[in-house]
């Protein structure tokens, strides 16, 4: 497994560069900050996503989760924005934001659980067309959908798993769906939230892989808890820790801060 | 792969549902009871569109039945005595309550959007039942006619019944359309999982408000056929207990297959026709029907029929 | 309309409320620990009323007895209805257990209407508490009054029951998230037994303090039901406080609709409920529901 | 061979020849069908449950012949819903063709049917709804109105209360097209008679709460509250007047009240009060204390005045049939338009031709204290009486206009 890891990182390590030109930054956010209550889960965060693995790491409780909800438009930031190829979208609902090239998983697995595999990535391939309105034609007749489906099927390994219900695949695979289920939405920008969390360490492998071969296309932000995992595939790594960003840089750089590795002790 | 057996067993279904349904109202108890279920199979697979397909309990439904049956009445008796244009009145109505009470009510979730839609109904209940000038309040609303339809006499219950078959068989094909479209794959996709839908860009809200607008215009038929075939309207069409009615026969036909509920339909309303002829405990029976239905065959009667198989 | 006349009305408002909050209370514990909403609540109210009746008219003709009994005989009723047949459905929809208290609801109805006829049966005020007192402002019959105190004091035993007592804290981390009790080794099918005994205890003492004042008879569930509903959700979905709050707005709004335009006295609450719920979509004290 | 054949032919053709003339003779003589619809499990059945003994037993009295042929009976319970009883109408006139059907308690659905029986050319006695549009707006030549109706009910105890219990009054009206009928009448009443009405409460149906109402008629004080509704509500209602002690300073006048109203709250709730009946059980109506006895024999108890009503409804029906000599519908409400009788109902009784209302003498019922009961079921006495002429609406007034067959 470390070898496969070291090969990722060696692939992707490549096209690393320390401080992100203005021109590549993706997506941004200013001074982003919510509050749950007297919880101050988000403060003041400065964010700024280039191209390759982007990681957010930091304890329980950090505000890594609330971060991409607010991102992705599940929560409404109390002040501060986020700017998404210099437009504002903070404060635009979810789907909004999906539609303009921003995907994301779910910590929990979140998928279509009764519909079958073909169909749970089929539907997301659709929500890019006007046509997911129309209720006169057969779906079956979308056939640029059915070829782009078996497509991301294929490139998430499930292709042999299509006509499988989804609450019936085996964990680790529901995890790979949940990656094609964003995937299928055609984005130009990834996050994927703890992706190989609770699966085992064979299918661990298969996921990071696919997650490398995404980033090669990709930008890709990851929420991630296993800090071996991160140091070896991340580009660029931020520590949230109270919600607030405690270290920002390259693994190496990251690796050898002094406050996160207090952080993560006194956390754990 | 079973694609064309599939479609070659889809098609003897269909054939052997149509073949049944024009031999129905000669071995159904009476013929007006052969168009009653009928109507009650098209709300209750209309219905289904709703609680079946998108996942939404709405309790409120009766409001979309009753006001179909109420402006095909009203259009009958007061402004000019053609059933086209009666029934597309009655559409319009539905239709536009539809829009109204999902308006306001699609942003609830769960339980609260079942009573929010409750409310609404229970609202228009009201009004029918205080505007007797209009609607005849709890007399009802009397004398609603079956005017003649081109060469056709819809005045003999027979010719109603195929009249009705016609517009049900042509409504449940478009329903299935419906479900099988790409509008309908995504509300099924919203149904298992509100967020995800979300989150792959479904403005999720407007979709469940469509499809609640679909189904408030296929109740609005049945309602307005239900007034053609009674010559009256009941106020008990807008009546909550008809609500849980349709809810029920969903549940029991088994909720998101359509065909489950108008085996549903068929089945409640034959059986509590026959059994109310022979005991005056037929609540008794149809509650211990529904008891037993649940803790027996899960799933409804679709459930049990895969089951068997 | 006099300031005594408001007064009696809110009086009236009260007591209306009393009911509401017994029936909403047991409602609003079930649906709290099972996510369903119980269609046979309404008949178990009836059933309360009955069993009180058949205890007073054939056993002991004393009616404080029949309110000590009532209660319990209930609880294990529901217990009973729970273990031998709810609890093979929890693996089901929400929606199938629903179609089952439907169900139950139709069957309950008509075995007491088989019993007892579809009249109804008479249930006078206990002497005792018959006649009215001088309140200072207006004679209020004494029963009514009686009605207030003992909606009080049940609504605080239960409120007590639930915060102090251990069991009572099971019940609420259950009501609030099923799998963790289940998770911290505890038994989590005889809390569930527990829960749908004690609201169906609930249910029955409502319905005996509702006998005197109402025609019992097999439907008298019916016409509380759907209102109960009502106040559990402006309460909010499985909160204590909030059913209890929840019926006694609804019994005022109720008694101070009836002042300004009677006929649309039972309406109003569904007016009401509306655009409570739209600027409150959870009701008062409401969380998350259940199968959102 | 030949021959043979031909024979048989012959003899099938001659057997053929009987058939058919056989079946003929049989459609000339078809049985007289009779149905009685009512609500035999929603929330009337407690009154309207037992009408079909009535029936039965009518049509045993009778004989149980009628034209040649044994009489045929069917009933249908329309569960007190008029979509219901709509539908079961047809069953009974297209598929069980009956020829009359009785009874359909519920407004709406005696509306209903009443338009099946005049679109299917059958008749149809209405007796548990009370609605005056039967004998007025809606009334039609196959529809006939039995033993009473709403006008009749307010008015006769308006009349009566006002020479005896007093001319202040207060009433609470359910709310329905029921309630705001008997309100009007009741008001017409009260002018008629010089009343005065100090207030009227319009209650939602379903309120299981009377208090507040009970409070208003309570400050205007009235020498009579008049109760506008029946069944539970009327229950509800008076128990919580009792409660009040409204019933101390007022008497309580009931639009509508059953014995078995009486026995399902205990005699005590409606002592001393007053309502207006058809019939009751311990009159002296030529036939009434034959049919009481009967009925207490079969069913320990004694009949309410709607089972009277079915009673008489059926006997005068296949009475009118006999002097029609058949049972087609034209002849036989020829044979009971204008029609004057005296039985255990109505003595006299008469079928108005102008707008098909059967009427007779109005009795003003008193609901017995308890200690004055001395009898099972002797809950009331009757204290009064108004003849038709005042107890209905002058058949010129009703608005019906009566059309041909």
């Amino acid at each position: 497994m470390a070898t496969a890891i070291d090969q990722k990182h060696c692939h992707s390590g490549v096209t690393v560069t320390h401080a992100i030109s203005h021109d590549d930054v993706i997506l941004s956010t200013e001074n982003l900050t919510k509050h749950f209550g007297a919880l101050t889960a988000i403060n003041g965060v400065n964010l700024r996503i280039g191209p390759g693995v982007h990681s957010i790491i930091g304890p329980n409780g950090a505000g890594k989760t609330t971060l991409f909800n607010l991102l992705t438009g599940f929560l409404a930031p109390d002040s501060g924005h986020v700017s998404y190829r210099g437009e504002r979208i903070s404060g635009l609902p979810p789907y909004a934001i999906s539609q303009r090239g921003v995907a994301r998983s779910f910590q929990i697995t979140s998928i279509f659980a009764e519909l079958s595999v073909f169909e749970n990535v089929r539907v997301a391939v659709q929500s890019r067309l006007k046509a997911s309105y129309n209720f006169l034609i057969s779906h079956r007749s979308l056939k640029d959908v059915e070829r782009k489906t078996a497509e991301i099927l294929s490139r998430v390994g499930l292709e042999n798993w299509a006509d499988t219900t989804a609450k019936n695949l085996p964990y680790g695979l529901q995890r790979c769906l949940d990656i094609g289920i964003s995937l299928a939405t055609d984005p130009s920008l990834v996050l994927l939230d703890e992706p190989t969390s609770g699966v085992s360490r064979e299918d661990t492998t298969n996921i990071l892989q696919l997650i490398a071969a995404i980033s090669r296309r990709l930008p890709v932000v990851l929420i991630e808890h296993n800090i071996d995992i991160v140091l070896s595939i991340s580009d660029m790594i931020t520590v949230l820790y109270q919600g607030v960003v405690l270290a920002e840089g390259p693994p190496a750089q990251v690796r050898d801060d002094e406050r996160v590795q207090e952080a993560y002790l006194g956390g754990y | 792969m079973t694609e064309n057996t599939s479609s070659r067993s889809r098609a003897i279904l269909i054939g052997a549902l149509l073949a049944m349904a024009v031999l129905f109202p000669h071995i159904a108890p009476y013929q007006a009871l052969a168009s009653e279920v009928l109507i009650f199979a098209l709300f209750a697979v209309s219905y289904d569109l709703v609680l079946g397909y998108a996942g939404m309990l709405s309790f409120g439904h009766a409001a979309f039945f009753g006001l179909g049956a109420y402006g095909t009445g009203i259009f009958l008796v007061k402004m000019y005595p053609s059933v086209p244009l009666g029934l597309l009145t009655g559409l319009a109505v539905s239709t536009l309550a539809a829009l109204f009470v999902g308006y306001a009510s699609i942003r609830r979730r769960g339980i609260y959007f079942t009573m929010v839609t409750l409310a609404f109904a229970q609202m228009f209940y009201f009004i029918a039942f205080k505007w007797t000038g209009l609607t005849g309040g709890d007399d009802g609303l009397q004398g609603v006619p079956r005017p003649q339809l081109g060469p056709l006499d819809l005045g003999p219950e027979i010719n109603l019944y195929y009249f009705v078959l016609v517009l049900v068989a042509v409504s449940v094909a478009l329903i299935f359309r419906v479900v099988n479209s790409p509008f309908g794959k995504t509300l099924q996709a919203l149904r298992e999982n509100h967020n995800r839908a979300m989150s792959i860009g479904y403005d999720v809200d407007r979709f469940r408000l469509i499809a609640f607008i679909i189904s408030g215009f296929f109740s609005g038929l049945a309602g307005g056929l239900y007034a053609l075939l009674l010559h009256f309207v009941p106020l008990s069409a807008l009546h909550w207990s008809t609500s849980g009615e349709v809810v029920v026969m969903s549940i029991t036909g088994g909720m998101g297959t359509l065909v489950g509920p108008i085996l549903g339909a068929v089945a409640i309303i034959l059986l509590r026709d026959v059994i109310s002829n022979y005991t005056e405990s037929w609540n008794l029976v149809m509650g211990a029907i529904f008891m037993a239905a649940v803790l027996g065959f899960r799933g409804g009667i679709m459930g049990l029929l895969k089951w068997r198989r | 309309m006099t300031a005594q006349f408001v007064l009696m009305q809110l009086f009236n408002g009260l007591i209306l409320g009393s009911l509401y909050v017994l029936l909403a209370l047991g409602l609003s514990i079930i649906f709290g620990m099972l996510g369903i909403i119980n269609f046979a609540h309404g008949a178990f109210f009836m059933l309360g009323a009955y069993v009180a009746y058949t205890i007073t008219t054939y056993l002991v003709p004393n009616f404080w007895i029949a309110l000590a009994l009532v209660p319990v005989l209930m609880a294990v009723f529901g217990a009973a209805c729970e273990m031998l047949f709810l609890r093979r459905l929890y693996t089901l929809s929400p929606l199938y257990i629903m179609l089952f208290t439907f169900g139950l609801m139709l069957a309950l109805q008509d075995v007491v209407r088989i019993i007892f006829g579809s009249m109804g049966v008479p249930f006078p005020t206990p002497d005792s508490l018959s006649g009215a007192v001088n309140l200072g402002f207006m004679y209020y019959p004494k029963y009514r009054l009686f009605l207030i105190i003992v909606t009080v004091a049940i609504s605080v035993g239960v409120w007590m029951f639930l915060s102090k007592t251990r069991l009572g804290a099971l019940i609420r981390a259950g009501t609030d998230n099923p799998r963790m009790v289940d998770a911290l080794g505890i038994n989590i099918s005889r809390i569930i037994t527990l829960v749908v005994g004690l609201g169906t205890g609930l249910a029955g003492v409502a319905g005996v303090l509702a006998a005197p004042i109402q025609n019992v008879r097999p439907l008298m569930g019916m016409d509380f039901l759907i209102d109960c509903f009502v106040v559990v959700v402006i309460g909010g979905m499985g909160s204590i406080g909030g059913s209890i709050l929840g019926g006694l707005i609804v019994g005022e709004v109720i008694a101070l609709g009836v002042m300004v335009w009677p006929p649309m006295a039972n309406t109003l609450i569904y007016f009401f409920m509306a655009v409570f719920l739209l600027i409150r979509p959870r009701g008062l004290f409401g969380r998350e529901a259940f199968h959102d | 061979m030949q021959r043979r054949s031909s024979c048989t032919s012959k003899a099938a053709l001659l057997l053929a020849l009987c058939t058919v003339v056989a079946w003929l003779a049989g459609a000339e003589a078809e049985p007289v069908k009779i149905a009685v619809l009512t609500d035999m499990s929603g929330p009337y059945a407690g009154i309207t449950a037992t009408n079909v003994e009535a029936a039965k037993m009518a049509i045993d009295d009778f004989g149980g012949k009628l034209l040649g042929e044994p009489i045929e009976y069917i009933h249908r319970d329309h569960q007190c819903k008029p979509d219901v009883a709509n539908q079961k109408s047809k069953e009974l006139y297209e598929k069980e063709k009956v020829d009359v059907i009785f009874d359909v308690p519920n407004s709406a659905a005696g509306l209903a049917v009443s338009n099946q029986a005049k679109l299917h050319k059958k008749l149809f006695f209405s007796i548990g709804s009370g609605t005056t549009r039967h004998s007025g707006p809606d009334c039609n030549r196959y529809t006939f109105d039995w033993a009473y109706n709403d006008y009749m009910l307010a008015t006769a105890v308006g009349l009566w209360a006002a020479d005896n219990l007093g001319k202040k009054w207060f009433t609470i009206t359910a709310d329905y097209a029921w309630g705001h009928d008997l309100l009007k009448h009741f008001s017409a009443t009260k002018k008629k008679k010089g009343g005065k009405l100090l207030g009227n409460e319009m209650v939602a149906l379903g309120a299981s709460d009377f208090s507040p109402y009970i409070l208003k008629a309570m400050q205007a004080n009235p020498e009579a509250l008049v109760l506008l509704n029946a069944g539970k509500d009327g229950i509800n209602a008076t128990k919580q007047a009792a409660e009040f002690g409204l019933k101390k300073k007022a008497k309580i006048v009931h639009a509508l009240l059953f014995i078995d109203d009486c026995k399902a709250a205990g005699p005590e709730v409606f002592a001393d009060d007053y309502v207006t009946g058809a019939w009751y059980w311990k009159s002296d109506n030529p036939g009434s204390k034959e049919f009481v006895e009967k009925w207490q024999k079969k069913f320990n108890r004694p009949p309410n005045w709607m089972n009277a009503a079915t009673y008489s409804a059926v006997t005068q029906y296949l009475k009118a049939v006999e002097r029609a000599g058949s049972k087609d519908a034209p002849a036989v409400i020829k044979a009971l338009e204008g029609h004057k009788f005296s039985d255990l109902l109505a003595n006299p009784g008469y079928i108005r031709p102008e707008d098909h209302m059967q009427v007779g003498k109005a009795y003003i019922l008193r609901a017995k204290r308890p200690e004055e009961i001395k009898e099972p079921w002797d809950y009331f006495e009757i204290v009064g009486s108004i003849p038709p002429e005042e107890a209905y609406q002058d058949p010129k007034d009703t608005g019906c206009k009566m059309d041909d067959f």
